[in-house]
């Protein structure tokens, strides 16, 4: 039990070390890996039941590495994290699943890379080995843009990878500076969150490394005037890669913030909190805006993502229970919702070969399902109520009336926003009549229907029983809020 | 009597004049030369130390490096006859396979 | 009782999703249209049962006790606590008796008048989800699950009006539904987020809510009360929200009948009745919804009387009617307008449904100038037609004269004369419409004959006898007040009229409307042309006010152009322009530094030396330092 | 005597250099350089360094600079292959403004150190003495000096007989 986490961790790197060296067939490789995400899952699945929801922080394992530095391998999990975790794990076997006819191996070990990745950023309570997962799982990415990607792909890979370092960078600063601080007032190294916790500084020190910690997450979210690299590298990226950029990535940002950010620095972010939630207004009402004329479906559904994220944001900094319950709902809900339609997205582009919006039209006449599951997965995306977004996007608006009447306002607007161009986009995607491209537009195999069917059935059950979920993060939530706001008096 | 500063002064203004025909002439010749007006400095000063403490040390250094003055006449001449053949000059400025080059548009 | 009150909602659901399912399997067609009707309209059946014997047990109890049906706490964080649970009073029991029977109706209607469609199967899913979600309005006992609904009801709504999804035009139409929806729907959010706020701690049921607002300012309930509204706006069709309502006739015929008349568009009156407990301590803000409820009907009657196309003269009338249920709930009369509702229902639906066997047989015909002498050739559908017209123009003793006139007697009564004005008018110009759809469509060119036409089946025909004769008689439910009092709403006082004023209002309006059929008569009685647009005021109702052209201007132009001035200017140019600044100047100093490395071997030997010289400088300085 | 005999090599050491570097003429550079070379056996001299004289005369004088002047005149330059290049007065002072501070701080470190010469064995700078030196403590370098004339020697015939047609 104790080694639960780790094999999760570890399972995947384990699993493309082995493959690459036994240089093992394609078939094999996707056996393997597709068995192995499921172990993944498994193991997450047995973590979740033995999972105390009261108990804060658990699985917590802690062993040296870098003794020198203090630097640990440190690892635990909380509610917030195993969602999280859960999302990934669940993500995972429907991704090999989708990518089930690829035939270059390169994207099985990169996935496994980022599956480990990601694990570990979730995972992570030292911030250097917070750090390292977080670059790590920048890699895989930065890889199969570059490699598997689409239109100006080597371009938009480095845009990427230099906008995203840029901000980690910073962050890698600071980490470095709290770790020396700890050194010179308490007397030895250490990175462990909970230690770095509990060092003061002056305010405008407090301030400067909250900024830096500030900036890898702004950028990496992306909020309102970080996020050019959102819609290229979407627009770039093979299927796999859009759907955990999108579903998960972009979450690890909001993640990183509430972890890291919230535990770290509750004062000094109080003094970015008015810029972050304009910044927020801006992205919700701008991203929607600006999807409106796209061309392309996957950078349609991009911004319409910047929309959420920078509303789960919102969410995050307003602190209050109802917008913190309701933006780790969007997180989980949108996660999901966004999976689905990049997946289908991914579906599409293999029968089409294209995903210009202008090209398509009149798939509903011919393949009902297709239409089905895309406009579900669409309307889900727009908090449609019976799905989870509706309830997460609920609750966020109370929460922002209670925090300001005009951020209420702005933040209802997301119900206008989103629809301006899903709506608009599935006209001109699924209705109408067929053109050259979708003629012969094969409706969904029953592998496909069996990858999004418990997409569909999570965003269902998490839209009509929404109190399953939000309980099981009740505590953890209420005790974190309640430590932040002391920390704030 | 003769004192040591003597020498080292006119090794050291022997050094900087080679220093200078080595940035300000562009004929390799002139380059090469300059150079060896550096290296006869150093042995010069090497000679001058050597009998300021009176061991025989420096000498022996000082003539090790009459034969690597002879080695580098030998190499540097014949480089220099290697350059002329290729580019029908003596100039340094023609030399230019270090130059970086942008290979993108 | 609870349980079949949760019954009422869940299994249109569930016949929905088993039907959906069912559609989406049957990739070869071959489940037959029968297996669909069956449980499309078992479904409705046994809704209508249910809340016949919901109704029967209501009506035993006193009117102050609803009854509930607790299903599970939907959401519980902090302070915002809200169940799934049902209520039914005896408000929300005429809606879920009201919503069942017509849909019931209308089912049996669509089963024969989609008889050849190949979507049948989607269509049913569709509409028991209709059915399922505007019950759920109704009976939710708190704003939230009540909102759901309305949300779902509009989401049917765009699914339905988009049913013919071959044609572009028609998802136009179902898309504007759907955002103009949302506009509403944006304003009732607002609302009941400010109203959560204000309430924070006392519970958000309706009970709860009615006793929290006694400490809540005016000022605070104002903005609630007007916010709400502007659902209602959205979602009834009310200036100036109401853009969607003709678009929304693209839908198939018994769609329009359904949602577009008799239910969905109703649910913003029923809201506001619903939430007549609030408006009452704002009566400036009802003023406000009856002045916008008038103009609507106003306006709608105007636009509907120059109109060609017979769904969309139909869709304005139902505009109109929901005008006059403004007026009566924004003026305190909510009994008079629920009253409206009721029988409006009937005989709108009825009106749309024969429309709908007129178009059908006459091969998707709806231009009424097209049409002609029809009574002779269908004349089940001619007579049942007209027994709804003549109650939608108010012509004693039909369903629409009792609830009309409570309505516009009510406006004179508590001296809104202004109102009463508009209200006659409308009247007058209702019946003008109406008439002159009849007089064009069954009178009109005698002589004229039709060799295709396509026989209309039973399924089509019974529903529209029933309804036609709900329409002949459920008026006289509201002799003196009788249905007001059944509702028990908090209805405002009123003051009481004197006898002679009574009946002199009672025949007045009659009166008006029977002028208006007079003026329809003369002008297309016999030989009836298209309205020209030959003086500007004219071309102005023909071309709908042009409130589409300006919204068109206005909001649809202006966003597209922001999204690529977003996109090529904001993104392109300023934020990776300033990117560029950043990236480009790197990489200006690195082609500076090139220069540097020119490659012959001088230059590097000068660096050095320079490199030499500095660092002799500085060792003479700290040497001399020491 | 010694004062005017170093007097007058160091004139011939200055004016050979300065014509090394600032004649145009490639040929009355080399002359300055044997200038420089056969003052510098002088110096040597002057300081009792025997053999390194011999050394210098030998190797310096009678190997590289008559080799260079050799190459000088094999290579027989013609004014169009010279390198264009007019010394200018800016330029001068510009190098020398660079070399100045290494010149001043190797005179300051001259200047303060106050070496003065020690006395000497009789047989300082012979032969004999530089021999027994040379084998007895510097056999290593020695060897090491003899495989770079060996190198410098293969080097030398490796380029000159390298094919033309490498580079265009």
């Amino acid at each position: 039990m104790q080694h639960l986490l780790s094999m999760i961790l570890f399972l995947p790197l384990l699993v493309a070390f082995t493959m690459g060296i036994f240089r093992v067939s394609i078939e094999t490789l996707r056996m393997v890996t597709f068995g192995s995400s499921l172990m993944v899952l498994l193991f997450a699945v047995v973590v979740t039941s033995y999972f105390n929801v009261e108990g804060g922080m658990q699985f917590v394992h802690n062993s040296s590495w870098i003794s020198h530095y203090g630097i640990n391998y440190s690892i635990g999990l909380d509610a917030i994290s195993l969602l999280l975790l859960l999302l990934i794990a669940l993500l995972m076997p429907l991704i090999f699943l989708a990518i089930w006819e690829e035939q270059r191996k390169g994207y099985f070990y990169n996935l496994l890379l980022l599956q480990a990745g990601i694990s570990g950023v979730i995972m992570a309570q030292d911030l250097i080995l917070f750090y390292l997962f977080w670059e790590s799982m920048l890699l895989p990415i930065f890889i199969m843009i570059g490699s598997y990607g689409y239109g100006m792909r080597h371009f938009n890979a480095m845009k990427i990878i230099i906008m995203t370092v840029f901000g980690s960078m910073s962050m890698l600063l600071a980490i470095i500076y709290l770790g020396y601080t700890h050194y010179t007032t308490v007397g030895f190294w250490s990175f462990e969150l909970s230690n770095l916790a509990q060092l003061a500084f002056d305010s405008k020190t407090s301030i400067l490394l909250a900024g830096a910690f500030l900036l890898a997450f702004a950028i990496k979210i992306p909020l309102f005037g970080f996020h050019t690299w959102m819609a290229p590298a979407y627009s770039s990226s093979p299927t796999a890669i859009v759907v955990v950029l999108s579903a998960i990535m972009a979450k690890l940002g909001v993640y990183g913030l509430y972890r890291f950010g919230f535990t770290l620095f509750e004062i000094p972010l109080g003094f970015y909190t008015p810029y972050v939630i304009l910044l927020c207004l801006i992205g919700i009402v701008f991203y929607s805006i600006h999807a409106i004329m796209q061309r392309d479906l996957k950078r349609i559904f991009a911004f319409s993502s910047g929309a959420h994220l920078s509303l789960i944001t919102l969410g995050l900094f307003m602190t209050n229970i109802y917008a913190w319950s309701g933006g780790l709902y969007l997180l989980a809900t949108h996660a999901i919702a966004s999976a689905g339609i990049f997946l289908m997205i991914g579906m599409l582009g293999r029968r089409t070969q294209n995903i210009q919006i202008a090209h398509l039209g009149g798939i509903a006449s011919i393949a009902p399902r297709f239409a089905f599951f895309f406009a579900f997965f669409a309307l889900a995306i727009t908090g449609v109520p019976g799905t989870g977004g509706f309830v997460a996007e609920l609750l966020i608006i109370v929460g922002a009336f209670k925090y300001h009447f005009w951020v209420g306002v702005v933040a209802a607007m997301t119900m206008l926003g989103a629809i301006l161009f899903i709506f608009w986009t599935l006209q001109r995607t699924l209705f109408g009549t067929t053109q050259e491209v979708t003629k012969h537009f094969g409706d969904l195999s029953a592998i496909e229907i069996g990858i999004l069917t418990p997409l569909v059935i999570i965003l269902l059950i998490t839209g009509i029983f929404p109190s399953l979920l939000l309980d099981f993060f009740d505590a953890s939530l209420s005790t974190n809020l309640e430590a932040f706001q002391g920390g704030v008096k | 009597m003769l004192s040591p500063d003597a020498f080292l002064f006119v090794a050291v203004v022997i050094f900087a004049i080679g220093l200078i025909g080595l940035m300000l002439r562009r004929s390799l010749f002139v380059v090469y030369l300059s150079i060896e007006l550096m290296l006869s400095s150093v042995n010069l000063i090497l000679a001058t130390f050597s009998r300021v403490h009176g061991e025989m040390g420096g000498g022996v250094v000082s003539l090790l490096m009459i034969a690597v003055i002879a080695a580098e006449a030998a190499i540097f001449l014949a480089l220099i006859i290697y350059i002329y053949r290729i580019t029908k000059s003596v100039d340094s400025q023609s030399i230019t396979q270090l130059t970086h080059k942008r290979d993108e548009a | 009782m609870e349980a079949l009150l949760s019954l009422i909602v869940i299994l249109p659901f569930l016949s929905a999703t088993i039907l959906g399912i069912s559609y989406l399997i049957d990739s070869k067609k071959n489940l037959s249209n029968t297996y669909y009707a069956t449980i499309a309209l078992t479904t409705p059946a046994i809704v209508t049962l249910l809340s016949f014997v919901l109704a029967f047990e209501i009506s035993t109890m006193p009117h102050d006790t609803p009854l509930y049906a607790h299903l599970f706490d939907w959401i519980k964080v902090g302070q915002f606590h809200i169940e799934m649970r049902f209520m039914l009073d005896r408000l929300s029991m005429i809606m879920v008796g009201l919503v069942s029977f017509v849909g019931t109706l209308i089912h049996i209607y669509a089963v024969g008048y989609m008889q050849d469609d190949e979507g049948f199967g989607k269509f049913f899913a569709y509409f028991n989800f209709f059915l399922g979600s505007m019950l759920l309005l109704v009976v939710a006992s708190n704003p939230i699950i009540m909102f759901i609904g309305w949300e779902l009801v509009g989401l049917a709504s765009y699914l339905l009006i988009g049913f013919y999804h071959k044609v572009s035009s028609n998802i136009t139409a179902a898309n504007k539904a759907f955002i103009v929806n949302r506009v509403g729907d944006f304003g009732f959010i607002i609302a009941l987020s400010v109203l959560f706020i204000a309430l924070e701690g006392k519970g958000f049921d309706f009970e709860a809510i009615k006793e929290g607002i006694e400490g809540l300012s005016s000022s605070t309930l104002s903005f609630v009360g007007a916010l709400l509204f502007v659902g209602a706006m959205g979602k009834s069709a009310q200036i100036p929200l109401y853009v969607w309502l003709p678009d929304a006739m693209a839908g198939p015929t018994p769609v329009s009948a359904l949602i577009h008349a008799a239910t969905m568009v109703t649910a913003g009156v029923y809201m506001v009745a619903r939430f007549g407990f609030l408006y009452n301590e704002i009566p400036h803000i009802g003023e406000f919804i009856a002045y916008i409820g008038a103009f609507s009907a106003l306006m709608a009657a105007l636009m509907a009387s120059f109109e060609r196309d017979i769904k969309k003269i139909l869709a304005y009338s139902t505009m109109s009617q929901l005008g006059y249920m403004f007026i009566a709930v924004g003026l305190g009369a909510y009994g008079a307008g629920i009253f409206h509702l009721f029988t409006h229902a009937f005989f709108k639906a009825l009106l749309f449904m024969g429309a709908g066997a007129v178009i059908i047989a006459l091969h998707h015909e709806q231009d009424i100038f097209k049409m002609g002498n029809l009574r002779t050739f269908l004349p089940k559908t001619f007579i049942t037609m007209l027994i709804a017209t003549l109650a939608i123009t108010s012509i004693p003793p039909f369903a629409g004269f009792f609830s009309k006139e409570a309505i516009i007697n009510h406006a004179f009564l508590t001296q809104h004369y202004t109102l009463w004005i508009i209200a006659i008018t409308t009247a007058f110009l209702t019946a003008y419409y109406m008439f002159r759809l009849i007089f064009v469509v069954f009178f009109a060119h005698s002589t004229k004959t039709y060799p295709h036409l396509i026989p209309l089946g039973k399924m089509i025909i019974y529903p529209l006898i029933v309804l036609a004769i709900g329409s002949a008689t459920v008026g006289f439910l509201g002799i003196g007040h009788g249905f007001a009092h059944f509702v028990a709403l908090p209805d405002r006082a009123t003051p009481a009229p004197t006898h002679l004023l009574e009946y002199g209002l009672m025949a007045f309006n009659p009166l008006i409307a029977v002028g208006g059929i007079a003026l329809a008569y003369r002008l297309f009685g016999t030989n009836p042309k298209p309205s020209k647009a030959n003086i500007p005021i004219k071309a102005l109702f023909i071309h709908k006010f042009y409130v589409d052209a300006l919204y068109d201007r206005l909001f649809v132009s202006t966003l597209r152009s922001l999204s690529l001035f977003f996109d090529r200017v904001v993104d392109a140019k300023i934020i990776d322009g300033f990117l560029g600044l950043l990236t480009g100047g790197y990489r200006h100093l690195g082609v500076k530094l090139v220069s540097l490395q020119n490659g012959t071997v001088k230059t590097y030997a000068t660096y050095i030396i320079f490199s030499v010289s500095l660092m002799s400088i500085a060792l003479i300085y700290i040497l001399e330092a020491q | 005597m010694e004062s005017i005999i170093f007097f007058v090599l160091a004139f011939f050491l200055l004016s050979g250099a300065i014509m090394i570097v600032f004649c145009k003429e490639s040929i009355y550079s080399a002359i300055g350089f044997l200038m420089v070379m056969v003052a510098m056996a002088g110096m040597f001299a002057l300081l009792h360094h025997s053999f390194l004289f011999l050394a210098q005369i030998l190797v310096g004088v009678g190997a590289v600079v008559v080799l260079s002047i050799m190459i000088i005149l094999s290579i027989n330059l013609k004014d169009e292959n010279q390198p264009q290049q007019n010394i200018m007065p800016s330029k001068i002072a510009l190098t020398t403004l660079m070399v100045a501070p290494i010149v001043g701080l190797l005179l300051y470190a001259v200047i303060k150190a106050d070496f003065t010469f020690a006395p000497i064995a009789p047989n300082f700078g012979t032969i004999e003495a530089m021999g027994k030196e040379l084998f007895t403590h510097w056999v290593l370098p020695f060897e090491i000096v003899s495989i770079l004339l060996l190198g410098a020697m293969v080097g030398a015939i490796v380029l000159s007989h390298r094919r033309l047609d490498v580079k265009s």
